[in-house]
């Protein structure tokens, strides 16, 4: 009797994960994967008081870092499975025409307006956001006109909903959402890759997690991760 | 009239089911615990909406569930002594007392707070709570919350129950003086023959939630069998008298009425004065001849108009004197013994100290 | 434990802000709403209730989400209220003292409804008779005798505001000065690794400000409850 | 000694400060609005902490603040009936009945509910709430919950204040009987000396927060000054008298007392059954001669043993009858017409009707 | 739209478990502690009346957070309780309970004491010299007479529960079939596109369920309160 593979994932990382547990439970049928989604942070601690996680699966590295430094995870295992990028979007039907090019003028086209962005100290997506404006130039320009939101997908909706002209966030949630439409993507070298590292927990035993994570660094799981807009990281590797 | 009540109203397993009206300026409701006295008044009041009823009061109609007019109870204009007190604990006793003083239109204040709040004796407990009052002391001041709000009808419903009677003497002058000069209509509720005899001009007598009696005081009074055992100690005729004279060295005070004269111990009253004498059945000796040698100093002389059923030991021998009507009760023994039969003539002996306050009220002009 | 930063100083003084507001501004609704739940049966009655519970009954940043799109910009009754009144939610301090107040409705309400039920309707009947209009009657004697559990809502619905976050971010982000309130800025220490100590330092400022507020409203309570008890 | 009170306490401006001691079975108070009475009660149940006092009810030690003792309220097996009812909203009538009973050792439980709920008149109301009862159904109900917790104390607060009179005089036999039988002793708060002339065997009158007078009841009741107004009414003498045979065709009943024979209407004693009967003094007629044709039955020849003070109109003059001392209030005026002084021979004349139920009560062993 | 998914109904059974339990659980402490601090004066009674209002005042994941730390298998009262009861919440739905219950605390709390308040002390007095001792007091008199406050404070809980998030995902993660309530599966919904529909789904059975409990209170109130009433 094989024990269920627990999962501690990111929760932006659902409709992949749920996709890809899925294709392996038809292919290994009787075996099961669960998936806990919440917040990377929360899940690190919960990892750190003896969470019966077998992966953990972070939304940055950061909180991989400190799981790593906490010696929670086993650090042979650990992956920098899937990578995304950083766009601009604004309403479906903006006007905005920008470049984003170091010296870019955001500010000026906010006007009294919001930029809405993940936090740029607590989440991701908001990490990468202030990194890379600051790398374009635009950071002192903007910094006062930041609605920072609870997370990535809550700056989306702000965007959507027409409150914010303009948002940060993943390309993965922005090709979703009708709503808005991708002005510009922040040049890769902008901020720190974005990525989504994965390891096996320090306290797991259980054989199908090494499986699935094995599974999951497999070419069988790309069009699955893929089709929601992520990349394989083909460097998968080490990963920091 | 003054009032005219018609009432069907039931609840839970009780049904009310009256019907009086009253010229009196005020109407006693009498009855045992349970015959739906608290029922009516609360209607007057309008905190109990019947189920079909016709109230007016002095031509106003306050109900009338046939065209549905009800008036709602904070335009009634009535001052309501309830039963339980009921009154603002987060209010001290001075703005109890002036609370229903807010909603009167200023040129209808006409109490005087200063002289209810003395009269009642409340004017030491003015700036406490009603929770650190005691049960007569609460009473009170509902009695003076009722008053000061100067209404146009008032509702007592067993206002003087835990007085003592010291302070209810001090009281039964001012609800006198408010039903014959303050034009103000009165229900009473009360379980004291006594009071009702001391104050009411009209009665009505219930039980079960019918009307036994009702009518004119003086005429529901004299039928003592309506009171049961205070009818005993109680009932009697109600009579009017004019006060004729003070006897400053007995400290007694004269009074003439058709009966006779009645001396009485000295009251405040000027001469003149009409006041209502209630001669309880109970009190009355009959003597065939003019008595001698007797410390009792009131005897009118008398034709006997009736003799009543028996009830038990006693009889209640209707009096006519001189033009007054007078019931005496008296054992069936002594009616025997004294061939008493209508027609003969009597000497009704009543002591002078008989006539306690309670028996002495002011009449106003047609209250009795 | 070092002192707070000047942004942790705005986000305290932002925080009573907004939940002093919330609180306030959700009292004469709460008591009417209380009123009406308690007293009145009404069509609709049932579902009010039911409304007026939502909020602790979803998750915060549904009812966030909820708000966004009611109450933002673009929402029906924000656009009506930005073009009618020039009454801003998105993104000012006002959208976070919303969000508090709706989040701590439920709790303000469900303590007045207690208090009402407990009022001694015999008191108001004595009220009415003596002149005063319904309206008077509740002015004068049920509001008075409320008190305790008006003090017990207000209590609730301040320490609720303080606490909220979830709705309130998703509403209205976290914009330091202007909506970055002590949870969300206790939030984002959260976030990041080592950001312990400056969590466990807003917290401890939270937990001062309750107990202050806690010592006020019962040196409130008792004051009120000497005159109203019977 | 039954009941030993010592009590000193403070409570806002009113300061209590009493101390009296009880032979009597039934211990009443009495005492203007506002004199303690209320605050007497509540500390020997329990629910007031005097400031100082020690209270000793047949022995029992209830409160000593000197040695701190003080027994909590759940342990001092009373009844109390409460000036204000008190009953549990949430449960229905009989259950607040039974409430005590729960507590009652079962060895103990001798009031039978049964005839309890009978005697009171509330057997249709068993299953109903307390809201849904009248002012006098409530506070029966409140009699019944004291009764039949079959405590060892009784304490009873004006608890028939608002009921009829009909109802009094069928509940003042089963408190007589307690009193008598039960060996339970009993503090009555009353306004009426009428009740309490009927029930009480000790009386302690209060004024301002202190005892003005206390002792056995035949004793304070002869002094009608202590009761002011009602005194007039209510006050006189308390003579023993026994069944002596009964008249049926009369319908009335005859006793002997030392002071001669008294024909009073029909009573349900058996013959030799020793009652108290109070003779009220402004019943009481003096006559020099022994008088002829009056409807008065009884007559007592007597000799005058004093005359008190003139009090406005009228004095008090103490007989002796035969040895029973009975007392006359009569007017000044009267006194000097009729040249009473001590020693006269005169014959009081007292009505069969001014016997009413009130007057004549039970007497226990001892009880006058 | 469509049914629910069968991890969506173990989601909702689940909910609902959590949130009867946390009610349940957190009744008898919830009335000996309302009595305490409403009717006791002790040493520690302000400190008690702050701690319980905690979990209101402080954000929901700092909640979490101090259960992560004192119940969690490592923590002092979770190494505790597990050693010498073998009772273990740390990623247990059992650990939802306590989460969700210690939420709703100081709702619960207020409500009672509310009703506490309002309890005519002279009818305690009165059972009193009936024979009663104090604790049957309590349990005949003064426990039938708030009952409409600990319904309501149950209501409070266990909507409360339904609704709890921040804490219970912080403390005992978001487990499905363990840990994973409606409020965890709905903020899952959220985090990823087109979750929406999911979110509303589940937004959807908690208002209904909502509904229910609400109806269900209101219900028993009035039969309550029909027998409470003066
Ligand atoms: N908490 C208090 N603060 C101040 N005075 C009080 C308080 N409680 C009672 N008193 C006063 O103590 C006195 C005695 O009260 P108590 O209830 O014993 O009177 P009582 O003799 O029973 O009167 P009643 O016949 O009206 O019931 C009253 O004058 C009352 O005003
Ligand atoms: N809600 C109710 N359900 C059933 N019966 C009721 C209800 N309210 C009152 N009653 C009954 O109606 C009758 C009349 O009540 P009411 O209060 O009018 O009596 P009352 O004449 O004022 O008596 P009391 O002298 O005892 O105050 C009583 O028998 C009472 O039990
Ligand atoms: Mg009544
Ligand atoms: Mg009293």
């Amino acid at each position: 009797q094989s024990r269920d593979v627990v999962v501690f994932a990111a929760a932006s990382l659902k409709n992949a994960l749920d996709d890809a547990a899925a294709a392996w439970m038809r292919d290994n049928s009787g075996r099961r994967v669960v998936v806990s989604y919440a917040a990377s942070n929360a899940l690190a601690k919960q990892i750190e008081v003896g969470a019966p996680a077998d992966l953990f699966f972070s939304a940055d590295l950061d909180w991989m870092d400190y799981a790593a430094a906490k010696s929670l995870i086993k650090t042979e295992s650990r992956v920098s499975l899937l990578g995304n990028s950083l766009v601009l979007i604004a309403p479906k039907g903006s006007q905005a025409r920008i470049d984003l090019r170091p010296g870019v003028d955001l500010a000026s086209i906010l006007g009294s307006d919001r930029l809405a962005m993940g936090h740029v100290n607590a989440v991701p997506a908001g990490k990468y956001g202030k990194a890379a404006l600051e790398h374009l130039g635009a950071w002192a320009g903007v910094k006062d006109r930041i609605a920072q939101t609870e997370n990535v997908r809550a700056a989306l909706v702000l965007v959507s909903r027409g409150e914010a002209p303009l948002g940060i966030v993943y390309k993965t949630d922005a090709v979703s959402d009708p709503n808005v439409t991708i002005v510009a993507t922040f040049p890769e070298s902008s901020h720190r890759p974005i990525v989504y590292p994965v390891a096996l927990t320090k306290d797991s035993a259980n054989p199908e997690a090494v499986a699935f994570l094995a599974f999951m660094r497999s070419d069988k799981v790309k069009p699955i991760f893929e089709k929601q807009g992520f990349t394989m990281l083909s460097r998968a590797g080490s990963g920091s | 009239m003054i009032l005219d009540v018609d009432i069907y109203h039931r609840q839970g397993g009780f049904s009310l089911e009256v019907r009086f009206q009253s010229d009196g300026k005020l109407t006693a409701l009498y009855g045992p615990s349970g015959s739906g006295k608290t029922t009516i008044v609360n209607a007057i009041g309008g905190l109990v909406q019947p189920d079909h009823a016709r109230i007016v009061v002095q031509g106003r109609e306050l109900v009338d569930t046939k065209t549905n007019i009800v008036v709602p109870k904070h335009k009634r204009r009535i001052g309501y002594v309830f039963q339980e007190g009921r009154l603002f604990p987060h209010l001290n006793v001075r703005h109890n007392l002036l609370f229903g003083r807010w909603f009167t239109p200023s040129g209808e204040r006409k109490a005087s707070f200063d002289h209810v709040v003395d009269l009642l004796g409340i004017t030491h407990l003015l700036d406490r709570r009603p929770s650190t009052l005691s049960g007569g002391e609460k009473q009170r001041v509902a009695i003076g919350r009722a008053l000061l709000a100067d209404p146009q009808l008032l509702l007592m419903d067993e206002p003087l129950a835990s007085l003592d009677e010291a302070r209810k003497s001090e009281i039964y002058p001012y609800i006198e003086r408010l039903r014959d000069e303050g034009g103000v209509p009165i229900v009473l509720v009360s379980h004291s023959v006594a009071e009702i005899a001391r104050l009411a001009t009209s009665v009505v007598v219930l039980s079960e939630g019918k009307v036994v009696a009702s009518g004119p005081a003086a005429e529901v009074l004299r039928h003592t069998n309506y009171f049961a055992q205070s009818g005993l100690t109680e009932a009697g005729a109600l009579i009017e008298a004019q006060v004729s004279g003070h006897n400053a060295a007995y400290d007694l005070t004269v009074l003439q009425a058709r009966a006779g004269a009645l001396s009485v111990p000295r009251l405040p009253h000027p001469i003149g004065t009409i006041l209502r004498v209630r001669l309880r059945a109970r009190d009355i000796i009959l003597s065939l001849a003019p008595p001698h040698g007797l410390s009792a100093l009131n005897v009118l002389p008398a034709f006997i108009s009736s003799i009543g059923d028996a009830e038990g030991a006693s009889m209640d021998v209707q009096l006519d004197c001189g033009g007054d009507p007078v019931v005496a009760r008296v054992t069936r023994k002594s009616v025997e013994e004294l061939g008493l039969k209508p027609g003969l003539p009597v000497h009704a002996i009543i002591k002078s100290i008989a006539f306690d306050p309670e028996a002495l009220g002011v009449a106003g002009q047609e209250n009795i | 434990m070092e002192g707070l930063s000047p942004e942790e100083w705005t986000a305290v003084r932002l925080s009573l802000k907004v939940a002093s507001v919330a609180m306030a501004a959700s009292l004469i609704p709460g008591i009417a709403i209380a009123f009406l739940l308690e007293r009145r049966r009404f069509w609709g009655r049932q579902a009010l209730d039911v409304v007026v519970h939502l909020p602790l009954v979803l998750p915060p940043v549904v009812v966030g989400w909820f708000l966004l799109i009611g109450f933002g910009r673009r929402g029906p009754i924000g656009a009506f209220l930005a073009e009618q009144f020039g009454i801003v939610f998105s993104f000012r301090w006002t959208g976070a003292a919303l969000a508090c107040a709706i989040m701590g409705f439920p709790l303000l309400v469900r303590a007045i409804r207690l208090s009402i039920a407990s009022v001694d309707r015999k008191l108001e009947d004595a009220a009415g008779t003596l002149g005063a209009h319904p309206v008077w009657v509740f002015g004068v004697v049920t509001l008075p005798l409320i008190l305790p559990g008006i003090i017990a809502g207000m209590v609730l619905s301040f320490a609720k505001a303080m606490g909220e976050f979830g709705a309130t971010i998703t509403f209205v982000s976290s914009i330091p000065g202007e909506t970055q309130t002590i949870p969300s800025a206790i939030y984002a220490y959260t976030q990041v690794p080592g950001g312990e100590g400056g969590a466990m330092r807003l917290t401890l400022v939270s937990i001062i400000i309750s107990i202050a507020a806690l010592w006020l409203s019962e040196w409130l309570a008792r004051r009120v409850r000497r005159r109203v008890q019977a």
